[in-house]
């Protein structure tokens, strides 16, 4: 690690810092998102162009595969904050890492969702046992699997290392999982399977996608730093910087804090 | 080394005072497998081709179920906390333990695999490849849950977050291996996926005693 | 086991639990020899200290350091902030008796406390070699008719008992033992007090909590006073 | 009377105090069920037909596992002794405990049935039968359950003595219960073996809760 | 729990347990108002004496009989060889505080003392109403700070004053308590000591198990002697 690098890990190692300057990104991401989301979601649902062959029921992966994507990068981005976390002994990571995972959980969910409103019009069911389906269903047990390790354990630093040992293995399991499942799919091919694949879009219809697609993005880290933040100040509400923070210049996370730690 | 035969013999030793403790998970696995033909339907037209598939289920879930025996009675007695100030080193503690816990429950339930197979109208001819395939799963079930039970030891329900824990990580197993023995049934190679349970054997043995360690200290630091 | 400590001292130990603060700016030195009894109401936080000594929890504040005998030049780190104590390095041990004795109620107490042994002694011997001084060390708790029936069937008092008999044992050079007194009968006490007075002789260390003060020799006592 | 509601209302609190315990029968439910369209097959020519049983047989397992929470707890920190001691009706105070534990844990496993018959490919249109069978069912196997966990309380090994006891007498009601489903999916009548449950149920009402006094009392004598 | 009782006589008792004689032909009457501890070696039967007593388990040999104050001249017989005693019968009530104390982690002092006073007394008022007397009596007990936390969150002391709370609020005329002092703290001891010598002094009888000798007026002491 260069010199450089390793000041900037460690400033944003110390709570105090992630909250102060935390704060700046937060604000920009929600802003990108606030732009984007809802530009991609009204051009892709309303202005897009029909398509030949599943007509308006495909507009619904403007939401999907945003979702879908976001909800597999937490996953990773949380395995990444368990190493810092358990190697670097750094509590910021901890926090990082329990603050997504209900983020990755919703956005799981709604994929989840999203994909079997889908479904019934085109595959006729609400479920089948594609490839895809799967592997999600599985990354929707990971993400409750460390919400539930979390909030069983009282002692915060406990559970923060708990957490983090558990995301760390979880991630080392992904690839195997994706892979197994895949090859498991070729095994019985479901006929439905020719769906899911990437129809071939008209750019018309992949820009406004990507554009969700960002603005998903911006909105998952917006909500990472929101509630990061929030936690921050709930852990450390007992140190001086944050009295001299509440004391002073009602900062507005301050009061907001104790609903955003509790979910 | 001494040390990790003291407490293979220990182990074995409380196994065989509370024999309980293993004929539990093979009493579950042959209760639920003589629940399908009964639930679901005898005709040999459902068991046949499910054979294989509902005794691989049947045996997932039996290690799950006799997981929380792993550590839970040595951290309520307070054994953990003697293994820990022994200063001996924990991941090999950890692993002797597990392997002991695989020799307990996870053999005996290979070992009354064929009595079951027949049960359950499994081809004969695929019964090797069943077995080989249990021999190099159930092993690698049992490491990885000896990290999700250490992880959750003396949590309330600490039985329901271990499954959740560890389940998504018993799926690969299951799949490499029932899929070895569909490969089989439809006359494809199996060797593939064989070998792939062996590589996730091996993965584990390297890897999971000391994620297994690290998360009993972390277990113990907080009660 | 073959180092002994000459001196362990604690400094600026503090702890807080949910949100109390128990104890902090605790210093103390024990030497060599010394039987210290740490004091304190219900809930003053005795249990939590003794597990962080004994390497169980992680040092929330403080450090403690020891000398070893011969090379008091040297003294050497055992535990830091937010690590937790690590004993067995340099060959040091810590005998710790809990709340939860540690003793397998499927097992005889003779066979606890050989698995015991095996597990903090290299010793070459066999079992059968071993057996006598096991025997003797039972003998010596009072539980001769008792050691070979499960733990499960014998007293509150035997069951502690069967874990106290390592006492007769140890080569560790610390012992920590939290309420050792706990269950056991009058002479079962005497004779407990006498056991620890003898390890002290030997220069081991010893640190115990207690609601009745032992009647030990030159004890010293450590007041673990509510900050709260 | 007014003790009843005590007890309920403590056992009540108990299980919101650890959610886990109730989560952790619809858990097991969840995941048995997942693991066999990856385990078995994941087509419909294997689902359909078998839908139902499955789900049958995963809800019986779960009543199965969640048993041992039922008196276990009050063994071991001396409730079990204070309720004996107070000279309460005893068989009063298992029926409440035992209906506590059946809303706790087999009303969320009929709940969640409707989704997981979703998954499993169920036809819609036998959803109701399979429902009612098992608002039936279930409570029959809690009260059976009740008395093979209060009879092995503090045995070792508890868990699979009281699966083998508990087990043959849940028979019937797997085999009327998936009996009526599967004459339902035929187009035959079915309201026969749903009286026969309802009459199953009368009368582990009636009998159960004072086969578990006794068993409570047994146990409690013995250590 | 009206009825009081004068005088408890229990004739002939004996016990054996796996294959070794306890106790037999034990005989002895306690009065109302009368503290009395049962003494004896670890492993002398105690426990098995006290469980047996408290109808917990069967009685192995003799008999237990009641007088009520009032009904002197008609003795009860509350159990007989073979049969658990039956404390319930014409409303008595036996208040047994055990190894166990039967307080559940998962719930407060405050909840635990509840439920245990709405299983055993028939009073009509609401559980606000009642507040105050369980807040009163859990502070007694000195556990003011932790009447609302879980009790797996207390100390081993603190938790046993949880369940020791009872005492200030049972209306048993038969209390029997198996080693009450248990990780209970100096001053807590004296409590407990003026606690037990009140409810004798309102003519209830004590039955206890203790290896330090209480500092109790006038006690009566009962030794369980090993017959082996
Ligand atoms: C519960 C139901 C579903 C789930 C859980 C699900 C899951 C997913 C996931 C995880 C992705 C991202 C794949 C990747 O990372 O490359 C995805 C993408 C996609 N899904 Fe689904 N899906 C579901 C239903 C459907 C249905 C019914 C359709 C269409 C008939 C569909 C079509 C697509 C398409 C076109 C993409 C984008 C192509 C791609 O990114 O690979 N999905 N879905
Ligand atoms: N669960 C049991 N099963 C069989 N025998 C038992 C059991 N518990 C105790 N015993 C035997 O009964 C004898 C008396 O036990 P008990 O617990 O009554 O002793 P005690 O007087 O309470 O001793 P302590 O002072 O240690 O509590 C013991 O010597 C033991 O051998
Ligand atoms: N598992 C736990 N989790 C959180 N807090 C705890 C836990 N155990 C104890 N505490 C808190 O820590 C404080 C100290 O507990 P500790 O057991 O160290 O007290 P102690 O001095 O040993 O008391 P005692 O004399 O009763 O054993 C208690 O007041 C309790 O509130
Ligand atoms: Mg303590
Ligand atoms: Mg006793």
């Amino acid at each position: 690690m260069t010199a450089v690098f390793k000041r900037w890990f460690h400033r944003w190692g110390s709570p105090k810092w992630f909250y102060d300057r935390g704060r700046r990104w937060q604000h920009i991401f929600t802003f990108v998102a606030l732009v984007m989301v809802p530009l991609g979601v009204v051009w892709g649902l309303a202005f897009a162009p029909v398509d030949y062959q599943q007509g308006h029921s495909y507009r619904i992966i403007y939401l999907h595969v945003p979702a879908a994507f976001v909800a597999q990068s937490c996953y990773i981005m949380m395995a990444v904050a368990g190493v810092v976390s358990i190697v670097w002994r750094m509590k910021v990571a901890d926090v990082v890492l329990i603050s997504a995972a209900p983020i990755g959980l919703s956005f799981c969910f709604i994929a989840l969702f999203t994909g079997a409103v889908w479904g019934k019009p085109t595959w006729g069911t609400w479920w089948i046992w594609d490839a895809r389906l799967t592997s999600m269903l599985i990354l929707l047990f990971l993400y409750v699997g460390i919400m539930a390790l979390y909030s069983a354990i009282e002692d915060l630093a406990a559970a923060g290392r708990a957490c983090a040992l558990l995301a760390i293995v979880g991630v080392v399991n992904i690839p195997i999982i994706k892979y197994s499942v895949d090859w498991w799919n070729t095994l019985h091919q479901p006929a439905s399977l020719k769906l899911t694949e990437k129809p071939s879009m008209p750019a018309e219809m992949w820009m406004p996608l990507l554009v969700c697609i960002i603005g998903f993005y911006a909105l998952f880290l917006a909500l990472v730093f929101l509630r990061t933040r929030n936690e921050i100040i709930r852990r450390e509400r007992r140190t001086l910087w944050v009295r001299s923070l509440v004391a002073g210049t009602g900062v507005p996370d301050a009061n907001n804090s104790g609903s955003g730690a509790q979910s | 080394m001494s040390t990790l035969l003291t407490v293979i013999r220990h182990d074995m030793k409380l196994a065989f005072r509370r024999p309980a403790d293993f004929v539990n998970a093979l009493a579950f696995f042959v209760i639920a497998l003589t629940l399908f033909p009964l639930g679901v339907s005898p005709e040999d037209s459902f068991l046949v081709p499910a054979a294989a598939g509902l005794i691989w289920v049947a045996a997932l879930l039996a290690t799950l179920l006799s997981l929380n025996q792993l550590f839970e009675s040595d951290a309520q007695d307070g054994t953990l906390e003697q293994l820990l100030v022994s200063g001996q080193p924990l991941f090999a503690i950890a692993l002797c333990k597990v392997a002991v816990h695989w020799v307990v429950t996870g053999l005996p339930v290979i070992l009354m695999t064929p009595l079951l197979a027949v049960m359950l109208q499994l081809p004969a001819d695929l019964l090797p490849v069943l077995l080989v395939s249990m021999l190099l799963g159930t092993p690698v079930l049992s490491l990885i849950g000896g990290i999700g039970s250490a992880l959750t030891l003396g949590l309330r329900g600490a039985h329901i977050i271990t499954s959740l824990i560890v389940l998504p990580m018993y799926v690969p197993v299951l799949l490499f291996a029932t899929g070895a023995v569909l490969s089989a049934q439809a006359g494809a190679e199996f060797d593939g996926q064989l070998a792939v349970l062996g590589a996730l054997l091996a993965l584990a043995l390297a890897l999971a005693p000391f994620a297994i360690a690290a998360a009993l200290r972390i277990s113990v630091s907080q009660n | 086991m073959s180092a002994k400590v000459s001196l362990l001292s604690a400094q600026g130990l503090g702890c807080e639990r949910n949100d109390r603060l128990l104890y902090s700016g605790l210093d103390f030195e024990l030497k060599a020899g010394e039987i210290c009894q740490l004091r304190g109401a219900n809930g003053a936080g005795k249990t939590t200290l003794l597990k962080s000594l004994a390497g169980l929890t992680p040092l929330q504040a403080g450090r403690v350091v020891v000398s070893l005998v011969g090379a008091e030049a040297v003294p050497m780190q055992l535990g830091v902030e937010g690590s937790t104590m690590n004993w067995s390095q340099s060959g040091l041990g810590c005998c710790f008796i809990g709340h939860r004795s540690g003793v397998k109620s499927l097992l005889t107490p003779l066979e606890n406390l050989l698995f015991w042994y095996r597990l903090n002694h290299h010793d070459s011997r066999a079992d059968s070699a071993l057996a006598e001084e096991l025997r003797a060390a039972l003998g010596w708790a009072g539980l001769e008719q008792s050691i070979d029936t499960q733990c499960a069937y014998l007293s509150a008092g035997q069951q502690r008992r069967a874990g106290l008999a390592r006492l007769a044992l140890t080569q560790a050079s610390v012992c920590i033992l939290d309420e050792p007194f706990t269950a056991i009968d009058a002479d079962g006490v005497v004779l407990l007090e006498r056991r620890l007075e003898a390890l002290a002789a030997e220069g081991r260390i010893i640190l115990l909590t207690s609601h009745h003060v032992p009647d030990i020799a030159n004890l010293r006592q450590i007041e673990l006073r509510q900050s709260a």
